[in-house]
This record gives C-alpha cells, structure tokens and sequence, in this order.
C-alpha cells in the first residue's frame, strides 16, 4: 500500500512544519468514546500481485456466458464491443475525471456527452436526451415519476400511471420504489394470449398520467400495435416506450409512433453485461418534458470569445440547485458507460447498427426455425421476435434449465422467476455472439431432455 | 475542431461485422414496425473514430492529468491494477440471473466487501445495491419509511438536514415522500444541537448528516446528536461521501448512527470518468436490516456436491430480507464497480486507517500551507478558513468574501485562475453556508511538494489583478464558458437541419 | 515540467512487492561484488509515476493525435484489436526454450504468416527472424554472402545501391563486409540502367533497391534491371519498405527479386511508438534458402500421439535450414510484433490489394489536391515535384527549393509550419537526391477529408510570410530545438551533480 | 476491412477529381508482365471478431510460463510488471508514435528516453546509454565491433575480441555475424572447473580490442574474479560486461568494476518474455566511445526561447547520414520496450529494484536449498547464485525435463544444448513469481525422476 501513499516517510516532516508531533494530534477533534480501540479486524494488505492472483482465482471459479453455448438474456445482453471502445474509454483523462463542473477543462466530456445526446436523440426519434441514468430500471422509473409531474394537473385519473403486466418483478419493484413517494399508483395493462398487448383494455388508461410498455416487449415480442397507443391513449397521456436499443437498427424508433418518453437500458451498445453493472439508463423526450425531466443534460455554449463550447445546462431541475424540489436525486450516474456507449455507436454507424440488429435477429429466427423442430419443443408465441423468444418445455423449466446446465450449456431464463404460472417455460436469447453449433447444441441436449421427460419422436 | 457529426464518409462503417447466421425464411420485422429512416447517426472508419475520442480526451482533465482538488468528491488516483482485475475472464461476460454455482467467485467477493463495509462503518448488516451515493440515501431512507410503516409510525414524516447538508440528502428524502426539515449551523460552521433538538420530535423519521461535515470539521457533539433523535424516536442516517477522512478511526456505528451509505467511487477509488459510474452500498443496524433490498451475498458450510464447485471452505449465496423494499437497480448493483473497489481494499486491508491519516494530513498540510504562502506574501486578508478550526479533517473551506469585498474578485474567479495553472478547480460555492466557498480536499495520494506547489499558485492568482482574473482562463481549451447563453439558447443536440 | 528525476519522495517504492520467498541460509552475493551505491533512480509513488507519463504523453504526436504523412514509414492507423490479441493468453509468457508441443499456437501462426509473405512477395522462403528492416538486409546480404562463398565466388565483393536509397541499405551492405557502389539517378528520380550495366560485373554480389522508389516511383525497368544483375552474375535485393504500394499488385519475384524484407511494422501495422519494435522478415528464391538463419517454422501431418495438441490438421515444429548463417537475434525473432501483424493480416487476407490501392489512390489524391490548392491560391510556383510522373505510388516528393531561391523559405521551415497547424510533417531531405525534398505518405487509413484539408493547409503555410515561418513552431509544447546545442553541449542524461 | 478504410465507397469521387476512371489508372506505371493476374491465394477477410476467435484458439494451445510451475529462464526472466506499465504504455501518443524526428512535437517520447538513458546509465554506473539497442544478443555484438572501432589502432591484437566460452551458442551466433563483415576474430576465454573465468588464461586478452564477460554468467554465477579483470586487460582492451539487469539491485554496477561497455537484454525489466520478443537491448559506455557507438541517443538541449528541450543528437554517427560508413545499420529500434523498462524502473525507484533483485536472489537460493537435499539431485556448481544455477540429474537431461513435462512442470533449460558435453545438466531458473510450492512439486517430482533412474534413497 506504501506505493498509493506519496508522502509516506514524509509524516514527520509535514506534521512539524504544521506545529503538531503525531499523527494523532490531527485527530484530537475526535472524541475518544466514539475511537476504534484497535486495528480494523480485517486481512492484511496485499500487493498487487498478491490481489491479481486471488482475483484470478475468484472470478475463474465464475462461469463467463462466453465459455459455453448461452441463452441467457431478458435484459442484458451480450454483444461484441469493438477493441477501440476498451481502449479509448480508459485513457486517463476519461477515466479520471468527475462531472465536468469547468467546462473549460472539461471539453472532452463535455462534447462527447453531447454527442451522446444526439446518438440517442436520433436512435430513439426524440429531441431531447440527456447524458445516462443509472439503468434501465430507474430510467423507466423516473419516467412514470416525470410523466406524473408534466401531466398530473390535467389528468383525469391523477396520481395513475399503467405499466404492461409484462415488466418483469424486479424492475416494477424498482419503479415502485421510485413511485411511492410521490404516492403514484401503478396499474398494470393486460395482454393477449399472443403475447401483444391487450389494446383494448388499453382505453382504461387514457386520462392517467402516463403508460409504459416495451417493445420488444419482455417475451422479445416485436408488438405492432404499439404503433396505434398514442392515439389511444391522447396528448394529455404520456407514453413511455422501453426499448433495447440494438433493436432500432431495423425496428421503428418509437418516437416516430408517438413516444413521448424512449428509455431502456443501453448496455447492449457498448458494454459487456458485467453481473448486472455498471449499466447506463436510456432517457429520452420530447421538448415539453424537458424541464421536468431527470438526469444531467449538456448543451452546447460560446466561450467569452465565441467560440463553440460546451458545458451543463438546465440545473436548476436537479439536487445540487434545487435541493428537496429536483426532478431527481441523482448525482453520480454512468456517464464513463455511456461514453462507452457513444463509442460503439460511433463506431457502427447507421449501416453498422442495422448489421448488428439485423445479426441479432437472424441469430435469434435462426434459433427459432431450429428449436421448432425440436422433439418436445413448443415455441410459445406465434409472433415477430427479435432477440428472445419464449418455449415451453416438457417437465418444468428449473428442472430443464438444470439438466441443460449439466450438459454444460446455460439454456435461458426460467419465466417462471417472472411469472409464477409459466412454470415450463424459458425464455431463449440469440445475440451476434450466438453461433449455429450452440444452437444444434441446444437443440440436441433440449431434444434429449424430451426424451427423458417421456416424449416420444 | 473534430466534429463527430461532420463525419459523413461513403464508408459503411467503423466496425465491419461477421456475415452472421441466416435462417431460412428471412428474418423480418412486422411491416409496420419497420424503420423508415435510419439514425443520422455518423459514418467514421475506425481510424478516424480513434483519432476523435483521443482528440477529445485531450481536451479533458482528469487525475491523471493533474492536481483535482475538488472538495466532497475524493479525487484520489485510481489504481491502474483496478482496470487489470476488472478485465479479467469472469466478470465481463457474466449474468446475474446465472445460477449461483456459476456465481461463487462473485459472490464471494460480494459478501467480502459487505462484511468489510461492516467492519468499517460499525453496521449490522450492508447491501451492495445502491449503484450511486445518492441512490444509497434513497434506499437507506426507504427502509427506515417502511421499519416505521411496520411499527405504526406513520406520523413520522419528517427528515432532518443541516444547512451545509448536499443537495442529494434533501433530494431523496423527498423522493421517499419525505417533508424536509432544515436546521442551521452554528457560527462556526458546526451543527445546532439546540437547533436539533428544537426540531426532533415524533414526526420525525430520521435526521441525514456526514461527519466530519461538508466543512471538513468533525463534529464531536455527534452522540448527543443521535441521543436526540434517538430519543425522539428517530433514526440516525449517516452521509458517507466523507468517509475517506475517517476509516480506521471512527465509525457511524460508534457515533450512533443507524444507517449510512458509503460512495465506493470516492473511498474505494471505482474510476468514475465524468461523473460516473460509482456504488453506493449502504449499512444498517439490525433493526432496519430485514428491509434492505435484496438479494444479499450470504454463505454457509458447503453440502458435499457444493463443494465441488466452492472457492473457499464456504458455499455463497443470494439472500433475501424478510422485509424487503424491493429493489431499486434491476440486478446486483454494480458489480463491476465492486470488483474495482474490493481489489482496492485489498491493498490496504486492515491499513485502511494509514489511508484515512494521510488523507487528514495532506488536507491540514494544504490548508497550512496556503496559510503560510499567503502570509509570505502579504495577501492574508483575502480570505478566510470557512469555519474555525484547529484541524480539518480531509478536506477544508475558505471564504473569498474578503477578496470579493476588496477586489471583487470571486470564489470562481480564482477556480479559473486556477485552471490557468493547470489545477482543477476545488469545489466553489458548496457549501451553501460559507459564502464565496472553496472547497479543497486534496485526499491522501497527493505528494508534498504537489501540495506545496499548489499552495503558492493559490497565492499567486490571489495576488492576480482582479481585471486579469475576471478574464481566466485564457489557457484552456476554451476560454470562459457562457453558461447563461447555453441556458437560454438550448442547443442539446448537433442541429442536422443546419448542416444539411 | 514533469522531471523525473526531481521526484525524491521518502516514499520507499511505487511497486510494493509481496514479501517473497525467505531462505534458510540468507542469500548473498559475494563480498566484492555488493552494490555499494544504490542507482539514484527517483522515488515515485504509483499516482506520480502516472501523471508523470500522462504528462509526457501528451506531449508526443501519434498517429492517433493527428495527420502523421512521414514519407517512408508508412505511418497508418495501428488497429486497436491488434493489442487485444497481443494481450490473451498464450503469447506474453511464452518462452522460446519452451518444447514445439507447448507452441503449436506461435508456430502455426510464425508459418502462416511466412506462407503469406511468401505469396505476396513471390519468394520461396520466408524466415520471420529480423527483428526491423536493416536487420532484414543485414540478414539477406548476409545470405547471399554465404551462398557466392559455397559457389567459391569470393570476388564478389561489392554491392550497388542508387543514390536515393535509403542509408539502411548501404550500411547493412557494410556492415557485412562489402563495398558499397553507388549509382547515381536519372533526372525524372528514376534508376539509370546504364549506370547500372556500367558498374555491374563479376565483382557485383548484389544490387539493393526499393520499387517503388524512395521517391515514389515505380520503376518500370525494373526486369531489365533485374536481367543485367543476373547477367554479371549477381543477386537482386529488395528493400521492402514500400510494399504497401504493391500489395496484391505485384511482388518483388514477379521483379525478378532473389531476396526481400519487409517492414511488418509499417505494412502490417505492428505499432512502433518511438521508433520501435519493429519486424523485418525476408523472403529468398530457392537459391538462397539454404543459408537463412534458423529455426523456421514448418509443418507436417501429425503422429498419433502429436494429433493430441495439434492445434489443426498439423504438427508444427522448427527447421534448420542446412547451411544457415546461425542466427540475427538470440530467439525467433519479435514474436509479439508478429501475431499483432498476423491479426493486421486476417483483416484483409485476400483482400491486401485493396489495402495498396487505397494507399496509392491516397497519395494521388494528397498529390492532386495539393497542386489544386497551390494553383488556386496562386503559390504554384513556390514547389515543383521530386520527380516528373503521372501518378505516383504511395508516397511523393516536393522539391521546396524555388520557395527557397525565391522567399528563402526551406523544406524545414515549411515542416515546422505544419507542425504548427496541428499535423506531423513529413520526412525531409531525403531522399538526398532531390532538393529541399519533402517526402509526403499519407497511407490508406486517411480519409478524403483530411487529405483535403492537409492540401489547404500546407498552400496556407507557403502563403507564410517567411519570417513567421523561420520562427515556427509557435504552438508547440516547445519550439524550435537547437540541435547543434545539443550537439555542443552534450547532455545526455541528467545531472545529478548540479542538482544536488 | 471496409472498417479500416475510410475512402471506401469514395474511390469514383477522388478519381474523378484527379480526372481518373478506375484504380488500374493509378497502377499504369506497372508493367503488365510484372503483374499478378489473378487474387492473392489467401483467405479471405475476417472480423475483428473472428480473427480474436481465431487467435484465441491458437494462441490458447500455447503453454503459459504462468499456468504451470515452471524454471526455464537461461536469458529470458518472468518478472512482474506492474499494472501501471502497460496501461500508461499503450496510450496512442506513445503507441502510434515513430522516432522522433521532429523534436517539437516528440517531446515526450524525447524527455522519456533521455530519462531512460539516465535510469540505465545510473544502473550500470557508465556516464552514457543509447536509447535501445534490438536485444541483448545484439547490443553485445555491436558492441564487439564498437570495441575493434574505438581500439583497432592501438591494439597489439588487431581485430580481436575474447568472448567467454560461457556465452550461448545462439548470442555467439549473433555476435559472429555482426563480426565477421569486419574480419574480426573471436577468441574464447576458459572457465574454471566451478563455473567461474580463468582468470590466468584472461592475461592473453590484454592487447586485444575487448573481452566480453557475463555478470552473473551464462550458469548463474555471480563471478567476484570479474571485478580484476579490467587490471587484467588494461586501458587499451575494452572491458564489456553483459549483465542482467535485475540483478543489479544488489550486484555491483560494472561501470564500478572497470567496464568501458555494459550491455544486456533488457526484458526482465518491464517487458514480458513473449515468446522471445520483442525485448530491448541496454548499450551503456564511458565518453570514449560515445562518438563510436551504436544506436540512437537523445540529448538535452534548449528551444529558441531558451526553454528546455530535448532532441535525437550524435546522429552523424547513423546511418541515415553516415550511411554505409555508419556505426550500425540501426534505424528502427526497440524504443517502446525501452519505454516500458523506464517505466517499470521509474516504479520501482532504487529501493524496489533492490526488493525485485533480492527476491529473484532469495527464490533462486531457496529452490538451491530444496533441490540440494533432493535425491539424485546435484547442485553442479558451489558458488554464489543470482537467479539460475545447474543441477545435475540422473540419466539425461532431456528425459528428465520430458517427465517433468508430462507431469505438468516446465523444469529448466537442458544445458546440453548450449554445452553438448553437459548431456546431464540443467539449468534451472527462479523469479519473483517462483512459489514454495513450485519448488516443493518440482522437488518431489525430481526425488520420482531420480528413483525412476534407480537412485535409492
Ligand atoms: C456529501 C455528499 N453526499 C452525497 C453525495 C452523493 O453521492 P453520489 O454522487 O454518489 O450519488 C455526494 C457526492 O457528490 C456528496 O459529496
Ligand atoms: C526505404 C527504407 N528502407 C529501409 C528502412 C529500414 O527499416 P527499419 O527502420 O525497419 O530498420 C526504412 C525505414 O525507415 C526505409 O524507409
């Protein structure tokens, strides 16, 4: 640790041109009945080798989606991130820096972000995006809380937002949280058996505050009627799309069929999935939500000179100005991902985007075709899908799931961890890194399952 | 000038991609979903892609680039070993929703850092959720709404923070539906025990506050605080954005507190390039543990087939609260991020005090020095210690109120002569209760003569002309940014109609 | 400034090591052989050790910083997967001494990428054991040495070079003994057969050149060239440093070449920050095969038990070659350098051409817009080309000196002025031949665009008054370097005497 | 490919422009019969993606140093190299940067090679250092011919170097082809039966242009006879001292014994072994030979402000001026390896070298320790170890380095390849990554091999 610590051995010397002996009279301010007695009871330190070696041994004794056939996604997803990417984003003038408070040393951030805010403007089809929230989950949570604070003086069933009884628990939680405090209450919209939403049932939630459905939707429905929501619902409603955004490369951007609000979470363009973090939340919208929006926004300025600068803007709607009163509490938030994120997309570019999305679901069809014909198999949803797509299994999906893991294969995601009643069914994810042996994989180990479940060719 | 949005090459792309696998019948999209026109997003060959990401970190100053004294955020160098375990195989490609024996390294990291984040704060129990300081309070203050919600408190709408408090404290009590209750600070910068107990009483859920506070000066009346609240029946949150002054000394759980956050990105030193991505767990006493989000990293003795696959004598496993909020991040948190920080707690191990001692010292040598370089040459009056002291902890205040009386020069007149030295500027007018604030902690892995240094050049633009000043930075990349201009001339993206 | 050696903490190191192995009886060294006085190598602690390099990086121009057209050295774009794959294991800890079965993997690498340079240079054998360009000479003069004294034809003691080539040639023709002829150009840059017929005889062990030349021209006579050569018995030498012009076009065998380097680290992108590592394979014609240096890298079908750890349908092994020179470098050469230029490889495979296409196209272009801009603006007049031609390959001279006869204004001053316009300037005086030469590259991974604005700038510094351009660079972390200074005052490492 | 071409698809445009039609325009100047008619016979090209697949399978059937105990070393040495060196090294301005021929804007790389020459001047104890030479073979070699330049004169043995008998094959082979365009002979110096320099048989060198010894040498050793030779030889005859630089943390310096060169392979500071390079190679001397050296060297100078900078100087000793009657053919070098040893030194500082050095010291002499009480186990030579030290095994050394092998060990390097008599020695090699349990596993395993071959206990 001697090596982080500049003026070790200089201790001495500093405290005496400071008037003080010890290390201790710098802490005479602290009253002893609140003093540690001994040492912190933790391991000693290590060097940096040392720390290697048992990181080595650690995360090696973690199974890396990349070492065997994966299906797993409902939510994150694993696609190639380009060799520039790792090395641009961790240049130390990157990597180091906190939130540009001197723009004029800040450039760099600065432009990129703005850049970044055009990326995503363009991707999702909105004017106005701002620079990264946390995820995706609290991006779609503070947009239910932001389509509540634009829209709750008109609405007709104020303090009400309508979410798709698709959202998977863990992210409803998350905009439960985000909603109870303002005392919004969540109601849930159904869908057809198809798996699309249910659009008549849909009318019940003109008047609210805000709707918020995903497209794909969670079982990786391409849904086409979303297209008809925004009349549905009218101009008094927000609606909120959730979109992967390696999708937009061939599905329409939602705010060209009426979005007011496009968040999601953006790991996919730019960032491997890393056990669940760090992520960067998707946030998007039209002019009228942009002073009660959440999350920094940078725009672009003049120097004194007038010259092209760049710097933060519209701060008055956040905690360190507005305090008790700000749009969001968020201070920190994932701008080092989303540069990461600015970097793939710059990279791919608009044919570059739709080759990724296109790859993503050719991998995902493919998938589809082969598991179709699969003894046993039963794909769930007659339906377009782009990256993931629901089966039904013979047995329950645990069990299943579990067989395939023994046979070394990390099969897809147990629906029934979201939804209780779907106890035989998995959810299958294709990305770019999904390759035609891991599907005969999967389809030959799925098959043999079948056949121990007692289905017959 | 690069211009990402000026880049317009025939070029396909930056990144040529595999063929990829076709299928059989051509995958589509419903016709009505498909996209009509394509992003106008930029056409760059990774060549010029390099080239415009270097040209713009060029134009960005981080920690490595120089001195990044900014008060309240920790800007301590970022081990480059971090970056070496955060790319080693088992982290990047892994899922959270994967089986937990395909998680025991993660796992077992996770409920390291949990139990060393207990040692250190003196809590009963600590979720790694939180991905953000802010996010921290929100769900710390959640869980104490609910523990009162369980008792059948429900009057307890009220929090508590001092004036000098940050912005997010407020921020998210009041997303928790919280109503605000602000207390002055004394004269001297330090917390209005009369003030407190003035305000304490049964509609009071918690009372948020960091010690040594947001002036740098620890505030030895800490446990009659809590006593007060306690008393009142509320609970005791802890702000930990300051802990780096105080690990291995101090710890909220002896000075009473209930809850607290840490900001694994200031303390830990999770490299949070331009304002993020940080991990913000928080600890709590064992009556708020059964609300904390979940799942938990927990362990136990192995079953016999588990120890196949176990990395150490224990088998590790996600553990979910009885009275769980829920979850405020979708997954784990961030577990990258983590990683970072456990590499760096590593380093120091039961050392982390000789961190928080350097830390304090570098801060009263700064402070010191300043003093010092000042009174050399004669410009002592142009500026007061935020609050009075004998020793500050990690970071310290000064209030140029006497130079803007004098000379009219300002707290961000002297940040910008700043950056004309090459410095960051330290946090300026945060503190809202120092006026014309500066804010400086100069945290433990700057040398002595960097400090030194500073010292005389924080003199020497003191004894800038204030005409001069008024005018910095004339160094930088740009000059002096016009921040009214960019508010009410919104530019938030590239103009396409412009261009085209 | 940042000076290393002014960093004297009292800090111990900036690498902590773990403790290490003890041993029963303490290890020593011999009495007399104690280091008595330790180096005095500066103390930094691992932020300083950081910010010290950051500091100094930024003031160094890569390609990544900028516009890099330094004719003769091919300076395009370093793919960043190339450091990815040099990164994954099985390459860093790797040993030379290791058995063939623990290096299927380099060897099947180190023989397909002789198999390429032996497909695109025409040549029969490939050793990947130079370790630059001059190497690769030294190495193949070396060659063909041995192969005239196993004929017993030791009058062959000279080599012939043009005037233009580069000093590498005539140095490693030395270097092994020979004495070197110099033929003198044609007016139009081009090689004078008849000079060439004039001085090759029995005498002549071979003749070194490069096609296209030093100054960007193909020599179409270069058969004819070849057959006079071959006639007085000698062999013919290709200086493979501008290879990038005739990738998949045409190959120094179709030339009628017996030997050949290449610069990987110029044509396949292996970066060379500084000025090295580089790689210099050669190619030979049959004849001279016997006589590289060994191992090479060679294949057959494996044996049952080899199949186990092959890593295809092969078992790679090392070769000697019967009456191998013995070796250039103690090892096989820069491995390292060789798998990053293996991946440069794969991007294009069969597609290489393109690559020496766009190259060419570029340095037309560059050319064109240059006298597009000149004649618009009216400063034709100030520069004539090295060398009369329709189209050059990839790169192209410019004689400065009527800008010098008429304003006094030299090709260095006009490389300084671009320095100041953000760009590297381009090689200067050399090749000797032409005067006042500025030598121009811009290689393929430079867009439209750049060339472009390159082309206005460099007509934007010759419309330089000449006294601004006599005192640039102005913009630089330094400007004008006094280089006879230096040479006068010699100081070639720091000065502890004066600073102490 | 497309990817790295930025013109791609603006090919007609700059034609035109040029009043062109097609590429083959732009390649009329070559003739049709020197023309390839048909494609490359290569494959064709790859991703990113595929090539990192590919190159991660072939390079994954290599066999790291790292994965297995292992004690090969014989020139090369796995010492760590701190995080900090390859991050800061890969930073594009480094990177993608060439010689420095424009100093203006090279001052980076400039101040950094100018320090480097300092860290190594200071390590050897010579007032001069070059900026890096190609390896250690090489800067030995040229240093050879630079002794015969300097001292050819005067010397009563014109156009004669001794070189120790010691010296590997492969490095003598370097040095013969480096020698012999000058005709210049090499003459060999005996060695005592314990390993160390004949230093009765040395007096013949005096008159020569130099002697070339090791410190420690080929087997290990570190010779104390080494610091008389110079009285030996005399002001006259170059004393050149090749040496591992890591051991000078505790060895004296041979700048401070006498040495007029010191050369040597600089890999074990800052570089991995990688196969065998790229490395870089030290070539440090006194004054006198400063105008007669080899390589590239950077001077202190000052701008026309005054201001302090540094450039390439002494370059009229180089080829791209002197040319065929320059010092050395070396134009491009080893500058980035060199870059990284001054990093690594710059880390260590002098007390981190003496940690490093003291380490591989303390490994190599417990593995001595172990092996020495192993059975069938001989330790050849009782002298003073650095790093590597022979033992001598039953039967051949080739079959016990095949056992160990096939039991997961890379045991040493068989000493009969350098020395073909040696048919039952090897040499075994410990760095700071070397384990107790490496030595214990490669001591029982060794115990096995000796009881195979009939040794009792
Ligand atoms: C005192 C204090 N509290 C809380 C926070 C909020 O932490 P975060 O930015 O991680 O959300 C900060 C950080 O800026 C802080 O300085
Ligand atoms: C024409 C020419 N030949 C030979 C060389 C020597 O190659 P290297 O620098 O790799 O030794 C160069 C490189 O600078 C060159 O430009």
């Amino acid at each position: 640790m001697v090596d982080q610590l500049p003026n070790r051995g200089r201790e001495a010397e500093m405290l005496q041109s400071m008037g003080l002996q010890t290390m201790e009279d710098l802490f005479i301010d602290i009253p002893a009945d609140v003093r540690f007695k001994e040492e912190l009871p933790l391991r000693g330190p290590q060097s940096e080798e040392e720390i290697i070696a048992d990181a080595r041994r650690l995360l090696g004794s973690n199974v890396d989606m990349g070492a065997r056939p994966s299906f797993i996604g409902a939510g994150l997803y694993r696609n190639y991130v380009p060799a520039a990417v790792f090395q641009l984003v961790t240049r130390g003038e990157f990597l180091t820096a906190y939130t540009p408070y001197q723009p004029e040393v800040s450039q760099g951030m600065l432009q990129a972000m703005w850049e970044f805010q055009t990326l995503i403007s363009e991707l999702v089809g909105l004017p106005v995006a701002n620079l990264s929230l946390y995820d995706g989950s609290t991006a779609a949570a503070e947009a239910l809380t932001c389509a509540v604070r634009v829209h709750n003086r008109k609405a007709s069933q104020s303090n009400t937002v309508y979410v798709s009884e698709l959202i998977p628990p863990d992210k409803m939680s998350v905009m439960e949280n985000y909603c109870q405090g303002a005392e919004i209450i969540i109601k849930t919209l159904k869908h057809n058996a198809d798996g699309t939403l249910d659009l008549g049932g849909l009318k019940e939630a003109a008047g609210s505050c805000g709707v918020y459905l995903e497209q794909p939707n969670p079982l990786g429905i391409l849904d086409e009627g979303l297209i008809t929501v925004k009349d549905i619902i009218g101009a008094n409603t927000a609606l909120i799309v959730g979109v992967q955004p390696v999708s937009l490369g061939i599905v329409e951007a939602p705010g060209h069929y009426g979005a007011d609000i496009v968040v999601g979470e953006g790991q996919p363009l730019g960032s491997p999935v890393t056990g669940g973090g760090p992520l960067y939340g998707i946030f998007a919208c039209t002019k009228p939500y942009l002073r009660l929006m959440p999350g920094r926004i940078v725009g672009r300025s003049i120097d004194v000179d007038g010259k092209e600068a760049y710097c933060l803007t519209l701060s008055t709607r956040e905690q360190h100005i507005r305090r008790h009163r700000a749009t969001s509490n968020i201070c920190t938030n994932e701008t080092l991902i989303a540069l990461m994120g600015a970097m793939h997309m710059a990279l791919l570019g608009p044919d570059g985007l739709r080759d990724l999305a296109q790859r993503n679901l050719a991998a995902c069809q493919r998938t589809k075709e082969i598991l179709s014909t699969t003894k046993g198999i039963e794909i769930v949803h007659t339906a377009h899908h782009f990256n993931e797509f629901a089966i039904r299994v013979p047995g329950s999906a645990k069990d299943c799931l579990n067989y395939l893991d023994d046979n070394g294969i990390i099969g897809g995601f147990d629906l029934s961890t979201w939804y209780p009643e779907s106890k035989d069914q998995i959810l299958v994810t294709a990305t770019d890194q999904t390759t035609l042996r891991d599907i005969e994989v999967l389809s030959a180990q799925l098959a043999m399952w079948s056949m121990h479940q007692g289905v017959s060719a | 000038m690069s211009h990402l949005f000026n880049h317009n090459g025939a070029n396909d792309t930056g990144y040529s991609q595999p063929p990829g696998l076709t299928c059989v019948n051509e995958a589509t999209v419903p016709s009505g979903l498909v996209r009509q026109h394509s992003a106008r997003w930029p056409r760059l060959s990774e060549p010029e892609m390099v080239r415009h990401y270097t040209w713009l970190s060029k134009r960005n100053f981080g920690i490595d680039t120089g001195f990044y004294p900014l008060g309240s955020c920790t800007m301590k160098h970022n081990p480059r070993v971090n970056e070496v375990i955060a790319q080693l195989p088992g982290i990047a490609d892994i899922h959270p929703h994967q089986p937990e024996h395909h998680l025991q390294g993660l796992l077992s990291i996770f409920y390291e850092m949990q139990h060393m984040l207990e040692i250190c704060a003196g809590m009963d129990q600590v979720t790694l959720q939180p991905v953000a300081g802010a996010q921290g309070e929100f769900t710390a203050i959640r869980c104490i709404q609910e523990y009162f919600r369980q008792r059948g408190e429900d009057q307890r709408t009220k929090v508590i923070v001092p004036d000098s408090a940050h912005g997010t404290n407020p921020a998210s009590a009041a997303m928790c539906g919280f109503e605000i209750v602000e207390i002055p600070s004394l004269a001297d910068g330090r917390m209005d025990l009369a003030a407190l107990a003035a305000v304490a009483d049964e509609t009071t859920a918690a009372m948020m506050i960091t010690n040594p506070n947001t002036l740098g000066l620890f505030e030895a009346d800490i446990k009659e605080a809590s006593q007060i609240v306690h008393d009142a029946g509320g609970q005791m949150y802890y702000d930990g954005a300051n802990f780096n002054a105080i690990l291995g000394i101090t710890s909220p759980g002896l000075m009473g507190f209930d809850a607290v956050h840490f900001n694994l990105h200031k303390t830990f030193s999770q490299p949070h390039g331009g304002g993020g991505p940080g991990s913000g767990p928080i600890g709590v006493k064992a009556q708020l543990a059964p609300f904390l989000p979940g799942p938990l990293a927990a362990r136990r003795s192995p079953t016999a087939q588990e120890s196949v696959t176990a990395v150490d004598d224990y088998w590790y496993h996600w553990h979910q609260p009885e009275h769980s909020i829920g979850k405020v991040q979708q997954w784990h948190g961030n577990a990258g991020a983590v990683i970072r920080c456990w590499a760096y707690y590593r380093r120091y191990g039961s050392g982390l005090k000789t961190m928080s001692e350097h830390a304090v010292l570098n801060a009263n040598y700064l402070r010191h020095a300043i003093h010092r370089e000042a009174k050399k040459e004669g410009v002592s009056h142009l500026f007061v210690d935020g609050a009075e002291t004998d020793v500050a902890k990690h970071e310290f205040t000064l209030s140029m109120q006497p130079a803007k009386d004098a000379l009219g020069i300002s707290a961000m007149d002297v940040a910008k002569g700043l950056l004309d030295k090459g410095y960051m500027a330290p946090t300026v007018y945060f503190p809202l209760v120092v006026p014309e604030c500066m804010m400086i902690e100069p945290t433990e892995t700057e040398s002595k003569d960097t400090l030194d240094t500073f010292a005389e050049q924080f003199v020497e633009v003191l004894q800038t002309d204030a005409e001069t000043l008024h005018a910095a930075p004339v160094t930088t990349p740009v000059r002096r940014v016009d921040e009214v201009y960019a508010a009410r001339n919104l530019c938030l993206r590239h103009p396409f109609e412009d261009s085209e």
